[in-house]
């Protein structure tokens, strides 16, 4: 599926094998949630996906650091997908993120339910925060002790965004395969312009 | 056997704590004291005002009840005869970069991309294209790091000699990576709508771990803008201040400029031995001490009207008028401890952001005054409590007493007290003399010195890394401490902690808001506490020493809060030892440690068991 | 426990104003003891500061006369907890969360309940949930 | 795909009317369409099982639809707890419209249709407040809450944790007519010293306030226990098994919590709201509502004497369905029909769109509950740890008017300056003597002088933050009770403050605050819905809004004088 007529660039996923665990000590996992890229195309503030992946891939890469992507099918419960992206991951390292945008940094000795750093507010991550997400995985699996992604916040985004936070995520629930094994992608990512 | 018992409680108060020790003393001869209990407060008020009143009774309930006898009633309260010392801080920075016409960025991004260096003529993004000689391009807010690699590609492929980049944005590698000409690219240039165009530009990268080589040597700078001996030796500023940078862009423009100033921050007039002398804060620490020392004893000093220096000397005076009614003019500065810092500071005229360590000048002054209030202090206690007291003997005399019932040690003795505003030091000699100072700089001016040159901006982070050693955590199951040793968790550690350098606290781990190496901090932490805590336990323990002279003290005793931290003993230790001076950690009574040493002798003179001493 | 005060009704409600006879602490103290004085001298500490059984038992019967069945037995149950130390309560509720326990670890802790502190309601509870969590699969996997 | 067009992109040429109506505050909250197989639905569902019961031995055997074997564990609770199995089969014979009917009538006591409520299931206690339209839910309210008297609760909070502020903020509430205090922290280790300055500063406003610190059970239970706090709130359900769980909770665990709280005499009520479990995408296809009913059915079996609900943190799933602010009235009345203390929420943000916050707010005010906001901010929203209410500081003028407009008691009213400006500074002063007598780090008189003043946290100087981590720790360690607190007041001239601290620790003695919707009077009354139950019996009857209390709600910041126009009322 490509993405919506607006975006400049899409985002297709393309299968390479089972997701396996990684041997390359920097590297950072990014574990995408059932519904991200496929069927959804951007997130709860119609950042596109192509672009989300993007950031992050370039965060890492400017940081010196080196990403796999990974697809989870088996759950949309964001703490669970990141923490299994983390176990996969040369470095313990992974961020987790949901269709609607809602990301975590997580690493493997943590509790599923800790994490590095949360970014709970989907309505509130732009392109920049994602480069600054992955700029951060890239520093954390490099053993270097980046700030923490300022945190934002804003109180009257319950109204806005709650409801539509659970429809999303409803929606992602039924994207759950619990047949289908998670698999290691490459993001192929298209200028359409 | 019939003796009369009587309930006596000794309470000294302090700058910041207020201790009390309760003994029960037998018969007139009083040759028979039984410490009960001992208890301490936060002190209320400045010391040696009647603001103390309510934490005096309060350390005098609190001994009572650990006592187990909350409800007696104490037969006499003995209070120290407390000068009221006041001490202020200031820190001025003395030295300042400042860029102009934009001819210069020398900041250092984490990453930039690329390695070498590129001369050429800046141009911007959007004009590239057609030129015939080598080009720098300019590359402003927004622009994405594919477009820019695929244009700056495109321009290379159609023919232009693109040598070198400066980008807005942090994405020096990223537009690297995609570039099919291995060019050196310097980002996050915050003000990049500045650097001036047309105009011959360089830049230069060098590998990670190592420093520019070129641009910040006059000569280097020489051949790159092919310029004769005058102009270089203009030019050499420039090369100064991007000594140490990893990557920097050098734009050459008609009247561009980068000078290094002394930024006059005002004088201080000391006076002593009846002489005054006038030294310029910006002439730095040494100049500034090396004065104090040529008219000592110090009888005052006063600052510039006008300036920092002078707001901060008049607010000390002012608080002690406050204190004891006197009138200002009759309040002395008696001591000021003055040391040199580097503060990192933004550079004016810069387009990155770019930051310099600057000089500054970072002073402690303190006044004490004679005329203590403590009758009404012992007049409240009194009505308050229902009992006799009595103002007992100078502190730094009594707290000699109590030192000396550390075992192991004997007349003469000397003992310092570290503490928040002064340093304090006494010496009882052989002949039952006792000479006490108190000298300007303590916990405070660390803690001060701590934040600023750690760039925190926080106190209380400043305040941690002062009282706690360092660690670095490794992995979410163990630590690495300073020392060296490696500490094992079961449970994980929280997240917040995670990879960050940390002060080691009884609450758990506090993350340390640096980007720098452990090794970094707890050099800038032991640096403070040598420039303060040992400095000052030198002069003040000279100004009390026979003939000025260490050696001759015999043995040093440690007392107060600062005795209690875990590397300051050790450092004054360190500093006594090449003197021949023992030096320890007080334990008042075998059993108080550094604490309590001034109630502990307030009971003991009382009760008879040692001489009071000083008295007339 | 109490049996002389069966006969409460919403009018004796509430208690502290209409039937402070009827109070108690657990050391024994009326409830106008409990004076400003009697704290400073030291005379009422904490452990004056907390509802007897008694106490519990008779509220009970209040919201029961009120036709409130379930914060009687509430309150029955409470009555019978007052004698657990703090951190064996919050260690008993901490058990009896979703995955926490085995039926075994669940049956000794009714079994303490009922033994050591004759909370017999309580042990009911605990029971129930042990029955209630094998069928819905809510023990804990047995190592 | 339903519901994810982005908003409409003015590609085309709109009205100048529209570009008005577009800037409204209102469009800048989130509707959505409704998706009642997933349970994204307010109370009107296909899915929702259909009302049905028998009864076997003693025991019911089947619930709405599903037999003891296909029982999940809310079921089982709900069966063997919460409904009355001698009357069951007989209440749920009787028609919904028949029930609905006698919920709005006046002429059917209130004792009636609470004895008939005790046997219903939660399919059928849906199935009559479906009829029901929003004035006859406002009806029901005012005739079955549980007391007579209606009340208020507040936030107080702090963005810095500063205790100092939430102790003026405390007292300034309590003075203008809360019951309840509650209070949250940012960084939770500061909890001992926030929980401190919300329970002095509560006793300074006016005698009879109750105070609680939202925590994580144990903490919270600790400090209720040592006498910090005096009531507790968050304790949450949730209407299916598997959210349930997934809050690490069952209504078992819960009920042994509920109990553990009564044995140490401290009022209790629970949480929960519509919405939650379609939140956190697991309502098995069920409405809102019905999973709240099942709730209120769960907290009513495990005998806890009241519930907060509302939906609370998760007002903005139902406020964004259609119907969804009639489904949140209608869990109020639900609760407070089940004869249960009803705090009924209006306590967080709920929309950019002052009317929309008003209407919202209504159903509760208009017929009063028992406390009309489960938090009221009484800071301003900025500093609400509580993530924002749907009323703030900014809004109590407003307030006290829409009282006077409508002759409703909303448990506030207008305080006069001094007044409020001699709290504030007296409960700065009276924490700053327990901090100095505790050891803990000194509250200096500047801070005193901006508590008086203060709006925000902004107004305050910071706090020496690791210091007071310390002190908190040590207040911990030291075991320091609501005892010492009150010892130490009395000895540092607060005695009328500690005098009010004493009296509600020693109604600990006599567990009258464990009674179904209990609060004091400034006389230290208990009034619960025993002594004050409700007693409204159609116009004329139940609470009025009259006398004293009626002279009190006619006073505003500015009223003009009918003696003298050319001055205000004082």
């Amino acid at each position: 599926m490509t993405a919506a007529v607006d975006s400049v660039r899409t985002l297709s996923l393309r299968e390479i094998g089972p997701a396996e665990r990684g041997t390359r000590p920097e590297e950072v996992v990014i574990a995408l949630s059932p519904a991200f890229g496929d069927p959804f195309t951007k997130t709860i503030v119609d950042v596109p996906h192509a672009e989300v992946i993007r950031q992050l891939l370039a965060g890492i890469e400017e940081q010196g650091g080196v990403a796999r992507t990974i697809k989870v099918y088996r759950t949309a419960d964001l703490a669970a997908i990141a923490h299994y992206g983390a176990k996969l991951s040369g470095s313990g390292i992974a961020v987790g993120i949901l269709a609607r945008g809602t990301t975590v940094l997580h690493q493997r000795d943590l509790a599923r339910l800790s994490n590095l750093e949360l970014f709970p507010q989907a309505p509130l991550l732009d392109a920049e925060v994602f480069r600054m997400i992955g700029s951060n995985a890239a520093q954390y699996a490099q053993g270097r002790s980046p700030r923490p992604v300022p945190t934002r916040n804003d109180q009257m985004a319950r109204p806005r965004w709650q409801a539509k936070a659970a429809l999303l995520h409803l929606k992602e629930f039924e994207c759950i395969d619990h047949a289908r094994a998670a698999v290691e992608v490459e993001p192929v990512i298209t200028r359409v312009d | 056997m019939g003796e009369p018992v009587r309930v006596v409680v000794g309470v000294d108060v302090g700058n910041s704590t207020t201790e009390a020790c309760l003994a029960e003393v037998a018969g007139d001869r009083a040759d028979r004291v039984d410490r009960l209990a001992s208890s301490l407060t936060p002190t209320t008020g400045v010391k040696g005002t009647p603001a103390n009143t309510a934490g005096a009774v309060t350390a005098v309930r609190r001994a009572l009840e650990a006592a187990g006898r909350p409800s007696a009633v104490p037969d006499t309260v003995l209070l120290n005869e407390a000068t009221p010392v006041i001490s202020g801080l200031a820190m001025e920075t003395i030295s300042e970069t400042i860029i102009t016409e934009s001819t210069m960025i020398g900041h250092n991004p984490d990453t930039p991309g690329g390695e070498g260096i590129g001369v050429g003529t800046t141009v911007a993004l959007a004009e590239l294209g057609g030129q015939d000689g080598p080009v720098v391009v300019v590359v402003g807010a927004g622009a994405d790091f594919d477009d820019v690699a695929e244009r700056v590609n495109r321009a290379v492929a159609d023919g232009v000699d693109v040598t070198a980049a400066v980008l807005h944005g942090d994405d020096a590698v990223l537009v690297v990576n995609r570039l099919t000409r291995r060019i050196p690219v310097v980002d996050e240039v915050s003000a990049v709508d500045r650097v001036p165009l047309g105009m011959l530009a360089a830049v230069e990268v060098a590998a990670p771990g190592r420093t520019i080589r070129t641009l910040s040597d006059s000569y280097g700078l020489a051949s790159t803008f092919d310029l004769d001996s005058d102009q270089t030796r203009q030019v050499s500023p420039v090369a100064r201040a991007l000594a140490g940078n990893r990557s920097a862009v050098v734009v050459r423009t008609p009247a561009g400029d980068v000078t290094d100033r002394r930024i006059p921050v005002g004088t201080l007039t000391v006076t002593g031995s009846g002489r005054s002398l006038d030294v310029g804060v910006d002439e730095g620490a040494e100049a500034i001490m090396e004065a104090i020392r040529r008219v000592a004893p110090l009888t005052d000093v006063h600052g510039e009207a006008g300036t920092h220096v002078g707001g901060m000397l008049a607010a000390v005076r002012d608080t002690m008028t406050d204190v004891t009614g006197q009138p200002s003019s009759e309040i002395a500065i008696r001591d000021v401890l003055a040391v040199d810092t580097l503060v990192p500071t933004t550079v004016q005229g810069g387009l990155a952001g770019e930051v310099a360590r600057e000089n500054a000048v970072a002073l402690a002054a303190m006044v004490r005054t004679s005329r203590s209030r403590m009758q009404a202090v012992a007049d409240e206690i009194a009505a308050q409590l229902g009992c006799e007291v009595l103002i007992g003997g100078v502190e730094g005399e009594v707290a000699v007493r109590g030192a000396l019932t550390t075992p192991g040690t004997a007349v003469p003795i000397a003992i310092v007290d570290m503490g928040g505003g002064s340093t304090d030091a006494a010496l009882l000699d052989r002949d039952g003399r006792v000479s006490a100072v108190h000298v300007a700089g303590a916990g405070e001016l660390v803690t001060k010195l701590v934040d600023s040159e750690l760039g925190l901006e926080d106190r209380d982070a400043a305040e941690s890394v002062k009282r706690h050693p360092l660690a670095k955590v490794e992995s979410f199951f163990h630590v690495r401490h300073e020392d060296g040793t490696v500490q094992f968790f079961d449970a994980p550690l929280p997240p917040h902690v995670f990879a960050r350098v940390v002060t080691v606290t009884p609450e758990g781990l506090v993350p340390v808001p640096v980007r720098t190496t452990l090794e970094a901090v707890r050099t800038v932490r032991r640096e403070a506490k040598r420039r303060v805590f040992v400095v000052n336990t030198l002069r003040a323990l000279a100004q009390v020493a026979p003939q000025g002279s260490l050696r001759l003290l015999g043995s040093v005793v440690l007392l107060g809060g600062s005795a209690l931290d875990f590397e300051i003993p050790a450092m004054v230790a360190d500093a006594l030892a090449p003197h021949g001076v023992v030096c320890g950690i007080g334990n008042v009574h075998g059993t108080e440690g550094p604490r309590n040493a001034v109630a502990a002798g307030l009971v003991d003179v009382h009760a008879g068991l040692a001489e009071p001493v000083g008295a007339p | 426990m109490t049996s002389d005060v069966t006969e409460l009704t919403p009018a004796d409600y509430p208690l502290s104003i209409n039937r402070p006879e009827l109070l108690h602490t657990p050391t024994g103290k009326a409830l106008a003891d409990i004076t400003m004085a009697a704290v400073v001298s030291g005379e009422v500490t904490n452990e004056d500061l907390r509802v007897t059984p008694d106490t519990l038992v008779m509220q009970g019967r209040i919201a029961e006369s009120m036709g409130r069945r379930q914060l009687g037995e509430n309150c029955r149950r409470a009555a019978e907890m007052t004698a657990i130390p703090d951190e064996e309560v919050l260690a008993m509720y901490n058990a009896l969360r979703p995955n926490a326990s085995s039926a075994e670890k669940l049956e000794e802790i009714a079994a303490r309940l009922e033994g050591t502190y004759s909370a017999t309601t309580c042990a009911a509870l605990v029971r129930e949930a042990a029955q209630v969590y094998a069928a819905r699969n809510l023990l804990a996997e047995e190592d | 795909m339903t519901a994810v067009e982005p908003r409409s992109e003015a590609s085309v040429r709109a009205s100048k009317r529209t570009e008005v109506l577009e800037n409204r505050p209102v469009n800048l909250d989130g509707f959505v369409e409704e998706w009642p197989e997933k349970g994204l639905v307010a109370m009107e569902s296909d899915f929702d099982p259909q009302p049905s019961v028998r009864v076997e031995d003693g025991r019911i055997v089947e619930l709405d639809g599903r037999t003891r074997e296909q029982f999940d564990f809310m079921d089982t609770f709900i069966a063997d707890h919460a409904i009355d199995v001698d009357t069951t089969e007989a209440a749920m014979a009787t028609e919904s419209v028949e029930i609905a009917r006698m919920l709005v009538d006046p002429r059917t006591p209130r004792a009636e249709i609470v004895a008939l409520g005790r046997g219903l299931t939660p399919a059928k206690i849906l199935d009559v407040v479906k009829l029901m339209n929003v004035v006859e839910i406002m009806m029901g309210i005012q005739k079955t809450r549980s007391r007579r008297t209606p009340a208020n609760q507040a936030h107080s909070t702090s963005a810095k944790d500063n205790p100092i502020q939430v102790a003026a903020d405390a007292a300034e509430g309590a003075v203008r007519g809360f019951a309840e205090l509650e209070t949250t922290l940012g960084v939770v280790r500061y909890a001992p010293l926030v929980a401190i300055g919300l329970q002095v500063g509560g006793q300074v406003g006016r005698g009879g306030v109750l105070t609680q610190c939202a925590l994580e059970e144990a903490t919270e239970l600790d400090l209720g226990m040592r006498g910090i706090t005096a009531y507790a709130e968050t304790i949450s359900i949730y209407g299916t098994e598997s959210v349930f769980v997934d809050g690490d909770d069952t209504p078992w665990s819960k009920a042994f919590l509920a109990s553990a709280y009564a044995s140490r005499g401290i009022k209790m009520r629970f949480t929960s709201g519509t919405g939650s479990e379609v939140q956190m995408g697991n309502a098995e296809g069920r409405s809102m509502l019905y999973l709240e009913i099942r709730c209120i059915l769960m907290a009513k079996g495990a005998g806890v004497q009241g519930l907060q609900n509302g939906s609370i943190s998760c007002i903005g799933v139902p406020g964004a369905v259609p119907g969804g602010i009639r489904a949140v009235a209608a869990e109020n009345l639900v609760a407070s029909w089940m004869d249960l203390e009803c705090a009924s929420g209006n306590d967080q943000s709920f929309s950019h769109s002052a009317m929309r916050r008003t209407s919202r707010l209504l159903p509760q005010m208009l017929p009063g509950t028992d406390f009309v906001c489960s938090g009221y901010s009484a800071v301003p929203n900025k500093d609400n740890m509580f993530a924002g209410s749907n009323l703030d500081t900014e809004d109590y003028d407003d307030w006290n008017t829409i009282q006077r407009d409508m002759q409703v008691d909303g448990g506030l009213r207008h305080v006069r300056e001094d007044v409020i400006l001699q709290v504030r500074n007296k409960a700065a002063r009276a924490l700053q003597a327990v901090f100095a007598e505790l050891d803990l780090p000194a509250i200096t008189d500047e801070e005193v002088e901006a508590a008086t003043y203060a709006d925000s946290s902004d107004d305050y100087p910071d706090r020496d933050v690791l210091a007071d981590l310390e002190g908190a720790r040590s207040v911990m360690e030291r075991g320091v009770t609501g005892l010492d607190l009150v010892k130490v007041l009395e000895r540092t001239g607060f005695g009328d403050v500690a005098e009010n601290y004493l009296q509600v620790l020693r109604q600990r003695v006599s567990g009258d605050l464990l009674q179904t919707a209990a609060i004091f009077t400034g006389d230290f009354v208990p009034l619960a819905a025993i002594n004050d139950a409700n007693d409204y019996a159609g116009p004329g009857t139940g609470y009025r809004l009259s006398g004293e209390r009626w002279e009190e709600l006619k006073k505003l910041r500015h009223v003009t004088s009918a003696e003298n126009p050319e001055e205000e009322v004082v």
